[in-house]
């Protein structure tokens, strides 16, 4: 094939095809090498709702989605500018997403009769001329495959397991990527399977091949490495982050990690990640429910463990009890609640950031608890850091807000080293002459903490009112008043140290936007594009949600009008309201999907247009 | 220098002979009702603690929210006094944190049978090593007296003004049908039974459930004065003596046979039974245990005392320590580094 | 006793005593009597936490607080104008609180060396002069009855059990108060034990006739009969108010009442009061736990009965996650909750408003609902029927907030005629035509009722993103976000339909109090007092709080300062800044004890003498 | 003009030929993966709603989360798909406030006996007559497979990649632990089995459990097939028959004997026993039924299917219904007005 190069800052491909087709698989593949040779990378997978929906069927498409680019890639790509497809299926469903003049590759093999009435087209798209606004390559993938594995005689069914490996080869040759990586990752994971591997490798090779040898004329894309900050990269989910985050979290403290779980998509992969981490000690209880699941945890905390507790909104809920138990025992925990949209079951696997109410106001009676959130992928690892951080320093539950976007999501993550991390070191209670449950150091107001196997420290705590200092039981009016403020102070006192928020673009004006999460992607891109287009407008994006960053406040008089983006109704926009007094305007979408950068561009637009409309 | 945990966690020797116990014993006031089951409990507890030959604060008292789950107040070891129905959750993850520590739960009928049922089926399957002291009052007290899920039919309670229409649970067959290794059932009247069930159970690997019979003197007073009171208790319980003859009644005279499964009351008296037909406990038999813990609310026999089951099993947090230990072993100790890096990284410079 | 005659707008009694005294059984019988004849009644029971602590303790003492008057009471009051004390325990703990010259009436007989001891005085407080500021009335009551009954042969037991009796007859004669009620009382009571009524109807009388017959002077206060409006009256606790509410609430609605709930302090009664109730056809269910309480209510209601759940701030805690169901089911809930001070099991007895948070924000999603706030005892009534009309009308749960103290407390209560309240008839969905299961009225967009048992309007309702109309599970984002918004519109559309907010004082000025829940007693009376001094204030109080009423933003901006007394840290006024940009100035009180009203008049009036000071 | 709640209650007659199984499928894909052994639940529950005489706005699915629990979208009745654990106690109330409903239930093992742990014993206790259907499948399978609290020892999942180290329930044992009047076991290769299960538990009244072995080919395939396919099941299994013999094998040469109280398989073969010696199933024998339950995880037995228990006792909605009955011809039928005065009460005018 000859092809046209051209130079692209940022290109989104899009693998799709059916649940069992391994879109997943190369998508990953492709997401890796391209990070390995220098791209930014964004990525994300895009399953059906059903475990294995029926073949061929609409609601059986799967896709992994992959944006990279020679600059910071910020989202997955709001348009598709290759979409491979597997079936009939699959190009119906991600057709509207494809860029004028986008590439599509279509396996025909997936484009028969019955592909094509479930995927409900009348006639042939890859046929019939509908498809002219587009540059298509056809490709029989199966009948390929078939061939080229014919002499090595394994089932029919295994030599169409191949073809997504073939598709990737292909993709590989589009933009000129190195094979390597994927090679060696199908070395390892078919070191049993010989003649499997050979079928894989074959494929690989063939789909890469077919690709230098094609007839037809075809403009590729070419995209140079991005200019990122030096160090060691990998590709990483938020999920992956956060249980990642846990362990460097706890090796930095030099305390055994325990985590009490039950699983609930999109937050069960920590667990699952977690689960598997043995070799470091790490004791982990999959329990009953999530009540068991944060009661267990507080247990272990009380034990001196650093603990931790996973969950999504209706775990979330369930945990309410618990979290004010945490806040009045003072105990260290970390709750990482990776968000989906609701309300109740809702959209199980679908993103939202709508348990920023419940993280901040959801307990009964007085029981502040600090918030972080991070603002994507890699962003979770850092923020499960500071969410540990805080806990152990300030012997307080803390919860990290994650979403399903940014847990399931890939961004490539440059690896801290060791050293980079804070000492998170804790000081253990011994001496009895000192010893009472309730002092507090001056500084931080955190309790002391003695744990159960110290001699002569033995002491009670529990959920009723604590008397200052002694920790005994106190039913006293006014202690209950200063208890309360103290609780308060302490979570207060943590503005003193944290980031305070920045600000991107001009330092005062007109408008500027504050978001929190992982509407960060969108967000950022937008801003830079209406920066680059010369509009003056600011950005500050939270990740410091309770306390806020101190100097929050005096950022926001700086501006006359504020902007919040968010995945829900208006949460922050709310607080930020009730907190600073400043009227906040809002862009909500609570679609189970993140923003579009255009959507967000085009709304910012709009204000920018109409400063009077205040 | 700050302390690590791996410090606490090491084990003092401690001469057998060190306690007393007063030692126990804490310096506030008791603040349960005169005449009070749970007095006759603490005191008890008290006098086994310095026969364990534990350190004192190698022992921790968890509980939730009822009058018994006072308890860990007026214990001078460590205590936990949690929200309603979740001790056995925060004990579940103390223990599994900390096999060192010997873990005791305080809880009630309400506490621990009713909010807390599914910890406390869940901890009997997972046989995690908690001794669980469930004080059944049959009644919920600390709320001023509504009906608990082990309150009889037709008891009057507040929340019950016509009498309640539940059927209660049985807490030893519920204990038994969630797999729990060690169940027992004593009471507060007799100072040296509880002695040694609580000794029992403190020796027991596993999870160690044991049902006391407590007297509300406010709410249900008299609820077990059948079973417990020395008119009475000759002949309406059975005291279950591991390889021993199920006999019973003031002369020790009656004794228990199975007529198919359905435990029958036998007089020796007439001569057409002797003691060499009646059934002979065996702890270890968990289908007997079965059938002695369905005979509680059997007006036809005695109500069963003692140790219904002790059998061995490994203990959830050995397993789990145990399988840390392999895989460790398999995967060599893990290196936050390599776990950073993961398998697909690269390098930018 | 010769008697100097002091008429007085209002007078605080608390009788005070041992646990086992009779202390609340007097307390009633004085209310209710005091009631009778015409008087405005406030009453608050005080027990200690202990179900029965040791004798004579400091702890163990339990009082009962009367505030009547012939002006509408509003408070207990905030000084003890006559103390009854059985014992010297009694007298130590209330002491502080007796205002100079008041009353004390003592039993002797319960100054003993030991009692002393227990009550920690050195001397007998009542012969060291200790109580010169105080009008002291030494009575050995004990000893009275003793001689009194001898002829009774009843058990010396039996015989001191009387004592509560005397003192109550003695209080009757002291403010000249009818015997009757409480004599017909007793003999109901007492109907099957002839000895012991007559050992209380000699006990009361021979309080009385001691009053008559004692030489010393008194001054004793008289309280005239209050104008409150015609009506047929009765005293009642919040809790009782909101059971009986709830029966009337059904008898309305023409729909049988379901409870489902599980026991919880201070929320008890209702369960309790409700489970006697079964002739009128109530089911109620005594569930294994709160998140079973409320399963089984929504059951119910999806059955087709008015179904509610109540409870306090722990149990709220864990109905979180279901409360979320009912809102995406949108069927018609009540849920009671009984605020007490947390956090976690913080001080179970006392009361705090501290869970108007998570009422309001706590669920994960978008789950807007309902919440009303009743402002005493007697308003629970009135709230639980507006819960419910709101709960059917609009087929949605609904949070009514109650809190310990107005839950326990006594007012009188204008019965209302059945026919005063509002028509709750609900219209059960039978067409097949017509029916889809969220199809809605287009006033009030609730969605249509149709109950298993309805032929051929069998459907599927959960926990899943619902499709408009048909209710069939939808993944759609557009349909997402419309269902969201529309389940927001029709909780705000609720704001319609309930009615506007009321200024007393000045429509317009300076200083706006707003007030929620159970502080309207001492606000309204900190307010009527400085109005009565001069100044200019004004007063709202909200029993809407989600929606507001249409009118409160309007309110707010006629007034320069706004100001929110509430026993928390400032739920209710972070939640005006946040609605209506206003900053808003706080009084907190957060010590498990309702506000005195003197609290609130000097916070007040240092606000009107400090304009500046915004 | 409104339609009463009373108007509803009223039950219509059904002619049993008004339904075929057709009128219980819904129009709708059903969405769970090829050769789920939810289809064959799902097929026998169609079957057999015909035969029950039930109108068909009469009878009720709820269920948890799970893709168990997407059961009542399958089935043409009322439907009610609740949240994770809770369907037992949104349907007890259902059951509760309209005893003229046939209530189900469709959960799973997560569902039913891990978050759901506490209402499913609660409801056991209370005996309220629902009928539970829970699809065994030890593992989590919505959530994409984590294993559950009927997961095997040593069963590698996504959250046990080194082995479960829990020990699981027995849920039989759980369920007759609890209380439960009904319990029985089945699986989904044998739709006639199911079939008769569902009709014994829909004529139970109280509550019915039925435990289903149900395949789940992604996550935990094969898992049964030991006790479900052809080739092993007559061997693996027995089938309890109400006063029959327990008796199994390809030849039916074997049987269950007791020795003492733990169950021997012998064989009739070499002429030591014949088929008079073994144990005859009784489902009204509370015991039998535990010693029968227990041998599910005993390796050395055949494993049982079939009804273990099946007791009459009166059912909790129907007692409260009884309470009220009684209460209201004592006190007479409440009057509202009388309610709010109390007794104590005044007028001003
Ligand atoms: C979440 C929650 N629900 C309810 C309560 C109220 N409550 C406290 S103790 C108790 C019952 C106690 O009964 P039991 O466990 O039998 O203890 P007892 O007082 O009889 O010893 C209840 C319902 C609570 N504290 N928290
Ligand atoms: C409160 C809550 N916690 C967790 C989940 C996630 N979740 C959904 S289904 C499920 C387990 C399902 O297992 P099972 O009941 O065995 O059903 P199966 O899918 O195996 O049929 C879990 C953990 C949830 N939806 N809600
Ligand atoms: S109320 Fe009953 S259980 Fe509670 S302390 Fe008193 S006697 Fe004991
Ligand atoms: S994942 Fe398993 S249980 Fe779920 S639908 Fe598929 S086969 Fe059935
Ligand atoms: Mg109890
Ligand atoms: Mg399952």
């Amino acid at each position: 094939m000859s092809k046209k190069v051209e130079h692209l800052d940022k290109v989104t491909i899009r693998f799709a095809g059916d649940s069992g087709d391994g879109m997943q698989l190369v998508g990953t593949q492709f997401s890796n090498t391209a990070g390995t040779v220098g791209n930014s990378v964004n990525t994300f997978p895009d399953y059906p709702s059903e475990i294995r929906a029926p073949e061929g069927t609409l609601y059986g498409v799967s896709a992994y989605q992959i944006h990279f680019g020679s600059k910071k890639v910020n989202t997955i790509g709001d348009k598709i500018d290759v979409l491979v497809c597997m079936n009939a299926s699959s190009l119906k469903v991600n057709l509207p997403n494809v860029r004028e003049k986008g590439i599509i590759i279509a396996n025909t093999a997936g484009f028969g009769e019955k592909n094509l009435k479930l995927a409900k087209y009348e006639t042939n798209p890859l046929d019939n001329g509908s498809l002219s606004k587009y540059q298509l390559i056809k490709i029989n993938m199966s009948e390929m495959m078939k061939q080229e594995l014919a002499d090595l005689g394994i089932s029919p069914k295994a030599v169409e397991r191949t073809k997504n490996i073939f598709a990737l080869g292909f993709v590989y040759w589009l933009f000129n990527r190195p094979l390597d990586l994927t090679e060696k990752w199908l070395k390892e994971k078919f070191a049993n399977k010989p003649q499997i591997l050979e079928a894989n490798l074959r494929a690989l090779r063939a789909g890469y091949n077919y690709g230098a040898t094609r007839q037809e004329m075809i403009v590729q894309y070419n995209v140079h490495h991005a200019d990122l900050p030096k160090g060691t990269y990998r590709n990483i989910t938020g999920n992956e982050a956060c249980a990642i985050g846990l362990v460097a979290a706890a090796t930095k403290a030099k305390l055994p990690l325990f985590l009490g779980s039950y699983p609930i998509t999109p937050a069960t992969e920590i667990l699952h990640f977690i689960s598997g981490y043995k070799q470091f000690g790490v004791k982990v209880l999959q329990a009953e429910d999530e009540i068991a699941g944060i009661c267990s945890a507080i247990g272990a905390s009380y034990g001196g463990y650093l603990a931790a507790t996973t969950t999504s909104g209706p775990g979330l809920s369930l945990k309410v009890e618990a979290l004010g138990l945490a806040v009045i025992l003072e105990l260290p925990l970390v709750v990482i609640d990776v968000q989906r949209a609701g309300p109740s079951t809702g959209l199980p696997t679908k993103p939202e950031q709508s348990d920023l109410n419940i993280a901040y106001y959801g307990r009964h009676g007085e029981a502040p608890i600090p918030i972080v959130a991070a603002s994507g992928a890699a962003d979770c690892f850092a923020m499960t850091i500071e969410a540990a951080r805080i806990a152990l320093k300030y012997m307080t539950p803390v919860i990290l807000l994650s979403d399903g976007y940014m847990a399931q999501g890939t961004e490539p993550w440059r690896i801290p080293d060791m050293n980079e991390l804070p000492d998170l070191t804790v000081n253990f209670a011994t001496d009895p002459e000192t010893f009472k449950p309730y002092r507090r150091d001056p500084s931080t107001l955190a309790r002391m903490w003695a744990v159960p196997g110290t001699p002569n420290l033995e002491h009670r705590i529990g959920g009723l009112e604590k008397e200052d200092i002694t920790g005994l039981v106190s039913h006293d009016p006014l202690n209950h008043q200063k208890m309360v403020e103290l609780r308060q102070k302490k979570i207060d006192g943590i503005a003193n140290d944290i980031p305070l928020a920045e600000v991107e673009g001009e330092q005062s004006g007109d408008l500027l936007v504050v978001a929190w999460g992982s509407v960060y992607g969108p967000v950022k891109t937008a801003f830079d594009e209406l920066r680059e287009q010369g509009h003056k407008i600011s950005y500050t994006h939270l990740k410091y949600i309770r306390p806020f960053p101190k100097n929050l406040g005096d950022i926001l008089s700086r501006f006359e009008r504020i902007v919040v983006p968010e995945m829900n109704m208006g949460q922050l926009a709310d607080l930020l309201q009730s907190k600073f007094l400043r009227p906040v305007l809002r862009i909500n979408k609570i679609q189970g999907m993140p923003f579009k950068a255009k959507e967000i561009e085009i709304k910012l637009l709009e204000l920018l247009n109409n400063k009077g409309d205040k | 220098m700050t302390t690590m945990l791996q410090d606490i966690v090491v084990k003092r020797n401690v001469p057998t002979n060190q306690y007393t116990p007063k030692d126990f014993k804490v310096d506030i006031d008791v603040r349960w009702c005169a005449g009070c089951g749970g007095y006759s409990i603490l005191s008890q507890v008290q006098r086994i603690m310095p026969e364990l030959g534990i350190p004192r604060e190698k022992i921790v008292f968890v509980s939730g929210i009822g009058c018994s789950s006072r308890f860990p107040y007026y214990v001078n070891v460590y205590g936990f006094h949690s929200i309603h129905g979740r001790a056995l959750a925060v004990a579940s993850g103390l223990k599994i944190a900390r096999p060192d520590l010997s873990v005791w739960i305080a809880t009630g009928d309400g506490d621990c049978m009713s909010i807390g049922g599914n910890h406390f089926i869940h901890a009997c399957r997972r046989n995690v090593d908690i001794n669980v002291l469930m004080f059944n009052n049959e009644v919920y007290s600390l709320t001023k007296g509504q009906y608990s899920p082990t309150s009889q039919p037709g008891q009057k309670t507040k929340t019950s003004p016509f009498g309640v229409v539940d059927d209660p649970f049985n807490p030893a067959s519920l204990a038994l049908g969630a797999g729990a290794t060690f169940v027992a059932r004593g009471y507060d009247r007799d100072p040296k039974m509880l002695q040694y069930l609580f000794e029992r159970a403190a020796a027991h690997k596993g999870i160690s459930f044991v049902e006391i019979y407590a007297n509300c003197v406010i709410f249900n007073d008299g609820a077990f004065d059948k079973y417990t009171e020395k008119e009475y208790r000759d002949d309406t319980t059975v005291w279950l003596e591991d390889g021993k003859p199920l006999i019973f009644g003031k002369n020790r005279d009656k004794g228990i046979i199975l007529d198919g499964f359905t435990p029958v009351v036998v007089s020796f008296e007439d001569g057409n039974y002797s003691p060499n037909d009646v059934i002979v406990h065996n702890e270890k038999d968990s289908t007997l245990a079965f059938i002695l813990a369905n005979m509680t609310y059997n007006p036809n026999v005695p109500r069963p005392i003692g140790v219904f089951q002790s059998i061995e099993k490994p203990s959830y947090e050995e397993k789990v320590e145990n399988q840390i230990e392999e895989v460790t072993k398999k995967l060599g100790e893990g290196d936050i580094n390599h776990l950073m890096c993961g398998e697909d990284f690269w390098t930018i410079d």
